[in-house]
């Protein structure tokens, strides 16, 4: 059975001993040498640092995901992305071999890209780089390197990243159970979420703020309330094992009135569990993505989506605008891609960051009231199932829909909640499956689906669902 | 255009290797089902040996694959020789996503695929109904040379 | 002297003889003729029309312009920008020696861009062209031609404009004398612009409606109100003549309170003076251009000056959304510049068009209280050099630097005023010359440049401004 | 730069042809001014001839032009000789701005107009000090030959 639950210093070490064992690299993984190193690097490296001087003088920082399959190709990728993009973060994505946990496939594609000098994996192989390659690329650098990804197992991944001067990950339950992995069972993703968590902890308990982050699951297409759910219950696994810090992802769909009461709603009710829950001190940095299924593959309208990501970071009082690069659509992105990318960004930040504009409340107001009840409801039913602990009750939920997602890679998945645009462009339940809804919930929703179908004189289908799916990367809202 | 309506068939589908995306190929699994063809839907992360097993089980006219981790080049290497060593002669192999690394010349992409033994090959974006126009034709090809 | 007082229907037509007798092409305009064509155009390619459509569906269109030396390659332009850049509005840019009435000169440009199949000329030689050339242009897109253009003396030019099937242009007088002529003085260009004017009234009296649209100045760097008394006395010219549909231009300088407000006191100051002076029945349309003395070079920051271009004319509830394309800064811009730049900011219109977000009003009531009293300060001091004429009193405003601009190529200006940046990007008044400003309205100046000296640490002087006037090319908004 | 801070010198600025440009100039006046030059400023649309005689009138080191219609090629020719011709031997003619219609190597810009007669050719955003600089060497130049 899963709990929330603090795993114990003896446990964490012991499962630690196995951890490291996985790949020769583990071997190089000292923890009170790691924190010595990290103490002694300039403190605008640490990402919780970062973080913070953002909040407070109101800066928003670009954030994207940037992978190459070799140490020396990712340092040439991120000091120029540092220099021509004026960056502040710079991501990091590790290839999906490694995410995988497949060490000796990942070596293979590694060699092959050193041999060729091109790269042959779509991330870097960060646990066959080991410590000492990470630590050479946060050296080369001034920005916090920002590891961006997402995995079942990723504990000796983080043991690596961590060792090597990062200091933060997504350690992100049901991202991970749902979207990164196809055959592994809830529990286990637990576990390793558990033990990545507990070593986050263990470094801040130290004295070196490392950062977790979650957006719950990916969010294109379906309504925001059941991903604030699952986000929180990400998240207090998190705290539970010691986290201090926490980069909160909400995702943007498109109509603002949304998109920002749903962020607000999702820091709103997140304080609230913690506070029920008992945990104090925590930080929380908002972040925000512009969540598409499809990005646009014309490079003026990708632009338009940075547009819309910066004005909803702006919109949202967040530090992170979590963008993708304008070749998104097609390919891994040159650096080229990604500076050209960043350059724009950070002139929209310069130029929006300390403006006077928000959103009109009262169309606000009752867009929060429904949000809140929704999230709730999917919450209390998650706590009922496990007696009051956030996670015991998880694998219930998954298995009966109360915790739901249509797009997952998961086969564990009910797969019945399904979710469509109003004619405002927010995204509205078309199908609630089976989260606990009261009937004035589930009836808002058909609502502001009728709306739709009145104003455009026809029902809404299937083929409606796919289109809403891939209307801004053709350059529209709906 | 030209295929006849009344061609259905059974389709494996799911996505190759260590590869999670899945919304793709969930939705043409949507389309052949809506156009009649029996869908036999692996998901995610599925292996060369279970795409073969599951086709020979349900004695499949087509296998669908769909890659977006650019890593396809590596995975679907010699797997049409595979499925002919099984006895899965002359099966319709179609491959779809966003198959390499590096943007390339379209058709280079869909000659280096062609040559790996895949009838079709389908950029990203592909619309459902194109590929299902294709199959049927192809269904109606492979049987008129099977009599 | 002048005065603001409609031509008689004698004056005009004698006039006009003189004015189609300034070249060849002048033999083949034919009002009543040129009247029935109009009539049986597609309303849609009316720019007015058009407008009313975008004010009524809260649609904001892209407008820039463009100019190439030959019929030939316009179309070629215009239709693939058209189709490519899913334009609204197709912006016409005659060439400047067009707009200097050299025709023999544009004449040669021509022949030569015809002979080498290259344009050897900034814009298309409208007059040299003549009906049938505009014409053919017309007919062969589907949105309205809009010509965009200043000139001191357009009245053949515009001519042969409306009568080839366009219909709106920007008489604007000052504009026109100050930006667009070095040595003709006002009179001279407020006698060619009560001509054009009463042209347009012609047509619109015949029931083709003509829109005229005046921006007072180039504006980069100025603060508004100036701008605002300038083109309300443009405007107050066109109305006499018989205009009906005013395009009023705003200009957006960075903060977006600062831009936000001075549109609305532009357009209801507009409406109070044209109510006190008896003007009735005129129909606003406003537009917004983020007006920068040099735009950036860097092709990713001049995608942000499109976003602030885009998010103005959403808070101003613009129907035109005027830009520059992302070649702004380096040559007259090719069909692919112009298409990209307009997929661009039509993706982002249509994103951001229907969405719920507005200025902060309260930080705007004193803005908007300051602003008002400027420009009706300037406003009443010409009308009272002029016994209550807006325009008997304007030449001596200009000689005495009432009206005033520093940027202006017309020997004949004060060039005492100038501005300067706040710490919030809002321009002040650096200096404010002889404007007829009261003490509390130069003391709210100097305390917002004084706040900006404390901030910085050091005081603003001549290179501020000039840093000020390039900051937004360099991504920055101060 | 190696350059003699104490050079001073007279220059006739100005936009020529039918270019109302003028924003680019005023700032290289100003700085010209706050540098000890004397300036002699002609304003926008400025005709060859106009030049020529401010030159002459005030004995000037330098004539800098400034041109942003695109169409300075055509509107400079001949502008040396005529310079010559009017007795301006060796004048400094500096151009800057938006020369041409379409954005070209920098190089061939620079060529063209140096074969134009020009000693110096800026392109768009040059800074003032930058132009001051030079201006102090080629006088210094100048008047050594002249000596
Ligand atoms: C959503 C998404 C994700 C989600 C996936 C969620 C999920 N469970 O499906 C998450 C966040 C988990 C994710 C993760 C990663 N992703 Co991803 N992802 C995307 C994204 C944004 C959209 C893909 C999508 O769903 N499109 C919507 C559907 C409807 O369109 P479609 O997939 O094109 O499908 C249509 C057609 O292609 C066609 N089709 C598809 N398959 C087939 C097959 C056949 C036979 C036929 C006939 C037709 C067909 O039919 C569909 C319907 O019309 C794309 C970028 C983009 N395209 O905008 C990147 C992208 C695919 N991802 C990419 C990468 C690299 C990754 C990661 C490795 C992370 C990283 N390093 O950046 C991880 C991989 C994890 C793993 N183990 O595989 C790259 C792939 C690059 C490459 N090929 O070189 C892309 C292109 C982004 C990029 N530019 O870097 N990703
Ligand atoms: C403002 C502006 C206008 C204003 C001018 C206001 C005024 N009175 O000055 C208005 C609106 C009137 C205008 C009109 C037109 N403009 Co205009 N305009 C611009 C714009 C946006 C900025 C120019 C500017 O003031 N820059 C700011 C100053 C500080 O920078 P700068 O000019 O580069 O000057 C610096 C240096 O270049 C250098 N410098 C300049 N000259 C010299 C000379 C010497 C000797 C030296 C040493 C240095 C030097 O020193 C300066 C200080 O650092 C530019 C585009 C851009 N750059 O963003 C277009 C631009 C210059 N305009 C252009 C055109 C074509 C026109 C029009 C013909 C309209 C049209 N068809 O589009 C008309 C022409 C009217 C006419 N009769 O000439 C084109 C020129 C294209 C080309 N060369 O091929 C440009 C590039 C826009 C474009 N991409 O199409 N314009």
């Amino acid at each position: 059975m899963i709990k929330n639950k603090k795993l114990s210093e003896d446990e964490f070490f012991k499962q630690r001993q196995e951890v490291l064992a996985q790949w020769p690299t583990g071997k190089e993984v000292e923890l009170d040498e790691a924190i010595e190193y990290h103490k002694n690097l300039p403190p605008e490296k640490n990402f919780v640092y970062k973080m913070r001087y953002a909040k407070e003088h109101d800066e928003i920082y670009a954030s994207t995901g940037m992978g190459k399959a070799t140490v020396e190709e990712q340092i040439e990728l991120l000091q120029y992305v540092e220099k021509e993009g004026k960056a502040d973060l710079l991501g990091l994505s590790p290839d999906s071999l490694t995410r995988q946990n497949d060490y000796k496939a990942a070596q293979r594609g590694w060699e092959e890209s050193l041999k060729t000098g091109k790269s042959k994996l779509n991330g870097l192989p960060v646990v066959n780089c080991g410590v000492s390659g990470i630590r050479k690329l946060v050296e080369s650098v001034n920005c916090p390197v920002q590891p961006r990804y997402g995995a079942a197992d990723a504990r000796l991944c983080d043991e690596i990243l961590f060792a090597g001067g990062c200091s933060n990950s997504s350690p992100d339950v049901f991202m991970d159970f749902w979207q990164h992995s196809a055959k592994v069972p809830l529990e286990k993703v637990v576990k390793t979420h558990q033990y990545v968590c507990r070593l986050m902890g263990y470094y801040t308990e130290r004295g070196v703020p490392i950062c977790a982050g979650a957006q719950g699951f990916y969010g294109a297409g379906i309504p925001p309330s059941l991903q604030t759910a699952t986000v929180i219950l990400s998240l207090l696994l998190q705290v539970e094992q010691g986290v201090k810090h926490l980069s909160v992802k909400c995702t943007g769909h498109g109509n603002l009135v949304q998109d920002v009461v749903s962020s607000k709603v999702r820091l709103k009710i997140l304080e609230e569990y913690l506070d029920k829950l008992g945990y104090k001190d925590i930080e929380m940095f908002p972040g925000i993505s512009f969540s598409l299924m499809q990005y646009p593959v014309e490079v003026g309208s990708s632009f338009a989506v940075i547009f819309m990501n910066t004005l909803m970071a702006k919109l949202i009082g967040a530090q992170q605008n979590d963008i993708r690069t304008v070749a998104e659509a097609k390919a891994i992105p040159t650096k080229e891609d990604v500076a050209e990318t960043f350059r724009t960004a950070k002139a929209m930040q310069n130029f929006i960051q300390k403006q006077n504009i928000k959103l009109d409340e009262k169309e606000a107001a009752l867009e929060a009231q429904m949000e809140e009840k929704e999230v709730k409801a999917i919450l209390d039913k998650v706590l009922e199932f496990g007696d009051g602990d956030p996670l015991a009750g998880a694998a219930k939920a998954v298995e009966t829909g109360v915790l739901d997602n249509p797009f997952a890679a998961n086969r564990a998945a009910a797969g019945k909640v399904l979710g469509i645009k109003d004619s405002a462009g927010a995204i509205r339940y078309y199908n609630t499956g089976n989260l606990p809804f009261s009937k004035e919930i589930i009836d808002y929703h058909k609502e502001k689906i009728a709306e739709r179908e009145a104003k455009q004189g026809h029902k809404v289908s299937y083929e409606t669902l796919v289109s809403d799916l891939l209307a801004v990367s053709n350059g529209y809202l709906i | 255009m030209g295929a006849d309506n009344n061609i259905k068939g059974t389709v494996v589908t799911g996505v190759i290797g260590e590869d999670v995306h899945i919304v793709g190929i969930r939705i043409i699994e949507q389309a052949l089902n809506d156009n009649g063809f029996k869908v036999s839907s692996m998901g995610a992360q599925v292996s060369q040996e279970e795409f073969i097993n599951a086709a020979l089980e349900t004695n499949a006219d087509a296998i669908f694959i769909s890659s977006f981790s650019g890593h396809a080049e590596i995975l679907v290497r010699s797997f049409r020789d595979k499925c002919t060593e099984a006895g899965l002669n002359d099966i319709i192999l179609y491959i779809g996503g966003s198959l390499l690394l590096r943007e390339e010349q379209w058709e280079e992409v869909e000659k280096k695929f062609k040559d790996l033994g895949f009838n079709r090959v389908y950029p990203p974006g592909t619309s459902p109904t194109r590929a299902i126009e294709d199959l049927k034709k192809d269904i109606l090809l492979r049987r008129e040379k099977g009599d």
